[in-house]
């Protein structure tokens, strides 16, 4: 068993309105110093088996074309010790 | 290792956590006397989750049996109370389905969750009627606009409804907001929803049919929701939060959407012999019911149950109340065809029990007996409790309490300030923030949405029939005088779907109070209950159902008794509906029906003077029906061009609504017999105002004089007044020469209120 | 014989039957394909509709991009048959790379539902030959992610070559860039539109007749073809 | 400058219908042994100055009122190297 994380954020140039609504209640709270806040998604996959080579490319794949859309968003994928 | 049947003859002295899960000690001991035996706790579970007050209603039962016994005679009704949802025929072989639910303390919990999941659950009723669900409505109550927690509990709660709403395809025609301080802490969120089917398509929540076989299909069982009936409705929240903090279900709207569209498709191929929706209590309440309600005897493979989490015992599979799941009744020669239809759609299914004629529902899990109960006492013969009850010891000081001395406005000027002050009040400003996250246009059958009287939509797109739905309630009213203020409440409702002109036919109703513990609470809930009846009985429209929601209260303060009325009326053709705007100019504006000083419990009062005490508007429901029937009759002969009721914030809120909403002007007077300030601002009932052309007027009023209803005119739709009234350019309302409001300002103080404080 | 206009079927589609009822007030004759079939029924054009395909759990469209009905349907937008994809439609022909940009997340973050003033910008398309260049209509718009994002160059190229085929007026509802409310492919035969003409048919349910145009247009495109 | 990542959860034994719509779209497309799929938020915050002792606190405090809730969800927070 293995556990893939795979996060997925819009680009940076790509307008936030979360993170922006989420900054603003921040500060509103009290905390100061917030310069930035970004709102993404995070995938959590358990898999059976090992994760590596062909599988791993596979996962990539999919990570780039169906967990994230490339014209808005990058990915970052790990694959974590044996769930 | 599960406890059986065996262990519970074996061990009758185990001590046994009936006092967790809100059974009192003489309930626990009538359970042994059912049973003959200490219950297993799998038998404890179903009891105490079917005995909750939730689902067993053991403290409203004795008042809500006259819903039942005062009923009036009426062909219309083709299932009455008692199932999941009334049914109703609408002629040319259509029946509709309606009903209103609360979840109220879920919603608090968690905002977009609970409610979300309060539209999943009744819309899963309607379906289990054999109705395909055609429009969803939601009356809400939050506490003051402006209070921190109204800003946290009231956009996840919209967004909740709207997200689970939208994402089933199921238009929002209409609903209500209100803002009292009462709400604050215990918000009201209330769903109703309305279905339609053919008359063949009606069916039972019942297991009839020796050998056949129940399917639980739709979403897996979780670990969700467990105890949520007993827990969630029985228990009140201490002042620190929750007192128990149970784990709230989420809802997955895809799937109910698939579920809604399997089960159409498995009823329509004739392959159901019973079906039964899965809300509170779970698995628990469906077979107790099923059985109940059929042959009398069933039997459950419990370890048969698709889970999503394995490692649930068998109790918490009794009681989950994971959303978006129902159960069917299917012979054994349909089996395949049903599952076939299920996968079409990629719901899961699987066989859980079969019918017999035991007279006892049986579970078994793994080879072993955990349940052998008598399902009667388990679905029906709960405990039913006479409750004290007292006439609160405030309540003639409260009625003594009167307006009548509150500072009025005295002259044009004031006058004109308190118009423009009302309209933006929280209670009667515009509710678009909250209405545009629905999705009124779906289904492409929407002919009135919000902000019309009531929300209608078409039924059958050949001929053009249709139904309309308000829902209503003014707690202040019903604070000052229960009884009065529920019939308030469905007069309201009943002059709303007339003014659009279609002939109201059933009722529906969310009674939402305090605790019922407590006698004064108790009193509350028994008279706004013999309030309704009677108005139902003297107006001739049946109950069909309901929902009762007890315990809504912070501390020990309960909110404003709540009885949310909704009516369902038909139309036979939505050509002929009546909007709330006018139309072109030279059409003449007509008041209906009689104005008088009152003013408690009026929107003015509350929110110029923060007053509530009095006598409430005076109800003659034998005018309401007058003013019903000459407003249909209006529409149906084409008299109307627009009506509007009047009810919170009087006859200038009316006029400016209609102003606003049809984007023209008007030029209007007051019948010189009444003081301006009561004419403009009282709240007396049974009052309309419609808009006739002036080819109609003759017969119009002649029909009025016939029929005893005080008509008055009392003005003309003008688009060309601003330039007399010194706006050149602009749309105006003016009032004698009282006062001249423009529609800008009138929309931008309507407008403003919402945004102001929930954009900030 | 009218020719007949496709309107797919997802799981969680829920515009599908006000499509189909479009189509047959403007005259043409709907014909239901279903999200897992791979075969468009001969059809002359393929309609999209509103709705959540699968709920819209992942992304808008990400999903039934993967669709088995996508493979013909890609085939055939490539070939030049008239695609029109409505709201949860134009969401998947984006992530299905038939039309260029994102739709993301609305600016307010709310659902919004409203009837929208739009100008016609284009009126070469399949779906908007009907109109005036410049015609201002009014349909409903509903979504909660119809904020159109493209890069620069994107943006640049869509309106040098003149594939902005509807733009909002008096107010932008959702926060798209340029005021984007409809594109369309270099050939003018696919075609993304966030607002919901089928919506404004008849009288009775919608602001607008304005809705019927889009539908006539194709039947007129293919009927001139 | 630090940087602040907030990954918010639903708890395990609520329904994660996002996940599971995850988890079929994967399988539809050819991942084999795919056993779960959970779909949560990621936070990322940037903020001025040090995080640690109180003002540590007040990010765990909003990370457990405002950035999750608590009846359903867990969250867990890490400070980065300096951002
Ligand atoms: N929560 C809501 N959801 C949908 N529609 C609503 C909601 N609240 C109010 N509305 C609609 O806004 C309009 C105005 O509401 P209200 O003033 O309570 O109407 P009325 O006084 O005629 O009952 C009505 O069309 C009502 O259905
Ligand atoms: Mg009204």
């Amino acid at each position: 068993m293995a556990r893939v994380v795979v996060d997925v954020m819009l680009k940076p140039e790509i307008l936030d309105p979360q993170g922006r609504a989420v900054q603003g209640a921040l500060g509103r709270l009290g905390l100061t110093g917030v310069a930035d806040v970004r709102l993404g998604k995070q995938f959590i996959i358990t898999i059976d088996g090992d994760v590596a080579g062909e599988r791993l490319e596979q996962l990539h794949a999919l990570a780039a074309e169906l967990l994230s859309n490339p014209v808005i968003e990058n990915y970052v994928l790990r694959v974590e010790a044996d769930a | 290792m599960a406890d059986t049947v065996d262990n519970a003859i074996a061990g009758p002295e185990a001590t046994q956590p009936f006092a967790e899960l809100g059974l009192k000690p003489d309930e626990y001991q009538r359970i042994r006397d059912i049973l003959g035996r200490r219950p297993t706790s799998s038998e404890l579970a179903m009891y105490s989750v079917m005995w909750s007050e939730h689902c067993s209603y053991k403290s409203s039962k004795v008042h809500l049996r006259q819903f039942g016994e005062k009923a009036p005679k009426t062909d219309a009704l083709l299932v009455g109370i008692g199932e999941n949802a009334g049914v109703v025929d609408i002629g040319d072989g259509w029946a509709v389905t309606f009903k209103v639910e609360s979840h109220n303390h879920p919603s608090y919990v968690e905002p977009y969750q609970g409610a979300a999941t309060g539209v999943g659950g009744i819309v899963r009723d309607i379906m289990s009627m054999g109705a395909r669900p055609i429009a969803v409505m939601d009356p809400l109550r939050f506490g003051p606009l402006d209070a921190a927690d109204t800003k946290r509990v009231l956009p996840g709660i919209v967004a909740g409804i709207g997200g689970y709403g939208n994402c089933l395809g199921l238009p929002n025609i209409g609903g209500e907001v209100v803002f009292d301080s009462s709400y604050a802490g215990n918000p009201l969120v209330n769903a109703l929803c309305v279905g339609a089917m053919r008359h063949e398509d009606i069916h039972l929540a019942s297991a009839k049919g020796v050998g056949n076989l129940v399917i639980l299909y739709g979403a897996r069982t979780g670990g969700d929701g467990i105890g949520g009936v007993s827990v969630l409705a029985s228990e009140t929240f201490s002042d620190g939060g929750p007192t128990k903090r149970p784990s709230v279900q989420v809802g997955d709207p895809f799937m109910e959407k698939l579920l809604i569209e399997a089960t159409l498709d498995v009823l329509g191929a004739g392959l159901v012999e019973g079906i039964q929706d899965l809300g509170g209590a779970g698995i628990s309440c469906a077979t107790s019911e099923l059985a109940s309600n059929g042959d009398g005897g069933m039997h459950v493979w419990l370890d048969r149950v698709l889970l999503r989490d394995r490692s649930l015992s068998p109790e918490e599979i009794l009681m989950s109340e994971s959303q978006e799941r129902m159960c069917a009744v299917v012979t054994p020669a349909k089996l395949e065809e049903f599952l076939a239809k299920c996968a079409k759609w990629d719901v899961e299914a699987v066989v859980i029990g079969e019918v017999n004629d035991s007279g006892r529902l049986t579970v078994d899990w793994h080879g072993e007996r955990i349940v052998d109960v008598p399902p009667r006492s388990v679905a029906h013969d709960g405990p039913v409790y006479q409750r004290p009850l007292h006439r609160p010891s405030w309540q003639d000081a409260l009625q003594a309490d009167t307006p009548d001395d509150l500072l009025r406005p005295v002259d044009g000027e004031q006058l004109r300030a308190t118009a423009l002050n009302l309209i933006g009040a929280p209670n009667l400003a515009s509710k678009a923030w909250i209405t545009d996250q629905y999705d009124r246009y779906v289904q492409g059958n929407t002919i009135l949405a919000q902000p019309e009287d009531a929300g209608m939509v078409r039924v059958d797109e050949q001929t053009g029939l249709g139904v309309a739905v308000s829902c209503d309630c003014n707690g202040r009213f019903a604070k000052l005088d229960p009884y009065t203020g529920a019939q308030l409440a469905l007069a309201e409702s009943y002059r709303n779907v007339s003014a659009s002109g279609a002939i109201p036919l059933a009722v529906t109703n969310c009674l939402n109070f305090g605790s019922p513990e407590d006698p004064e609470v108790m009193w509350q809930f028994a008279e706004a209950v013999r309030g309704l009846a009677d108005g139902c009985l003297e107006l001739g429209i049946p109950v069909t159902g309901g929902n009762v929601s007890f315990y809504n209260q912070t501390g020990t303060t309960a909110i404003l008794p709540t009885p949310v009325v909704g009516v369902l009326a038909v139309i036979d053709d939505v050509d002929r509906r009546t909007p709330i705007s006018w139309g072109p100019d030279g059409e003449l504006i007509y008041l209906l029906g009689d104005t008088r000083d009152e003013f408690a419990g009026s929107e003015w009062a509350h929110h110029v003077h923060g007053h509530l005490g009095g006598m409430p508007p005076r109800v003659d429901l034998a005018r309401e029906r007058l003013l019903s029937e000459i407003m249909i009759a209006g529409s149906r002969d084409g008299m109307l061009t627009a009506a509007h009721d009047i009810s919170d914030g009087g006859l200038m809120i009316t006029l400016s609504e209609m102003a606003m909403h049809s984007g023209i002007g008007a030029r209007c007077w007051l019948p010189d017999d009444i003081d301006p300030f009561v004419q403009l601002f009282a709240e007396s009932a049974g009052r309309a105002v419609v808009v006739v052309p002036r080819s109609e007027e003759l017969r119009f009023t002649e029909m009025c004089a016939a029929r005893g209803l005080p008509a008055h005119r009392i003005g003309v739709v003008d688009s060309e007044l601003g330039a007399d009234a010194g706006y050149p350019g602009q749309q105006v309302l003016q009032i004698s020469d009282l006062l001249t409001v423009t529609i800008d300002e009138l929309r931008a103080a309507h407008t403003a209120t919402l945004p102001a404080i929930l954009n900030a | 014989m009218s020719p007949r206009i496709g309107v797919v079927t997802f799981p969680g589609t829920l515009d599908d039957g006000d499509a189909a009822r479009a189509v047959r007030f403007a005259g043409g004759e709907p014909v239901a394909l279903w999200h897992g079939d791979a075969d468009l029924k001969s059809v002359d054009a393929v309609i999209l509709p509103g709705g959540f395909s699968y709920g819209d759990y992942l992304r808008c469209g990400a999903i039934s991009r993967f669709a088995p009905v996508m493979t013909p349907v890609i085939t055939a937008a490539g070939a030049g048959m008239p695609v029109l994809g409505i709201c949860n439609g134009f969401q998947i022909l984006c992530e299905s790379h038939l039309l260029p940009g994102a739709l993301t997340r609305n600016q307010s973050m709310h659902f919004i539902c409203r009837d929208q003033r739009l100008r016609i910008e284009n009126t070469s398309t399949a779906w908007t030959n009907g109109f005036a260049h410049g015609q201002e209509i009014v349909i409903p718009l509903k979504n909660g992610e119809g904020n159109f994002n493209a890069d620069t160059a994107t943006l640049d190229e869509l309106e040098a070559e003149g594939r902005v085929i509807a733009r909002y007026v008096d107010v932008n509802p959702n926060g798209s860039q340029r005021d984007i409310a409809g594109i369309t492919n270099a050939r003018g035969n696919v075609v993304g539109l966030m607002p919901h003409p089928e919506h404004a048919i008849e009288d009775l349910t919608g602001p607008s007749l304005d809705g019927l145009v889009f539908f006539s247009s194709v039947l007129n495109a293919l009927v001139g073809a």
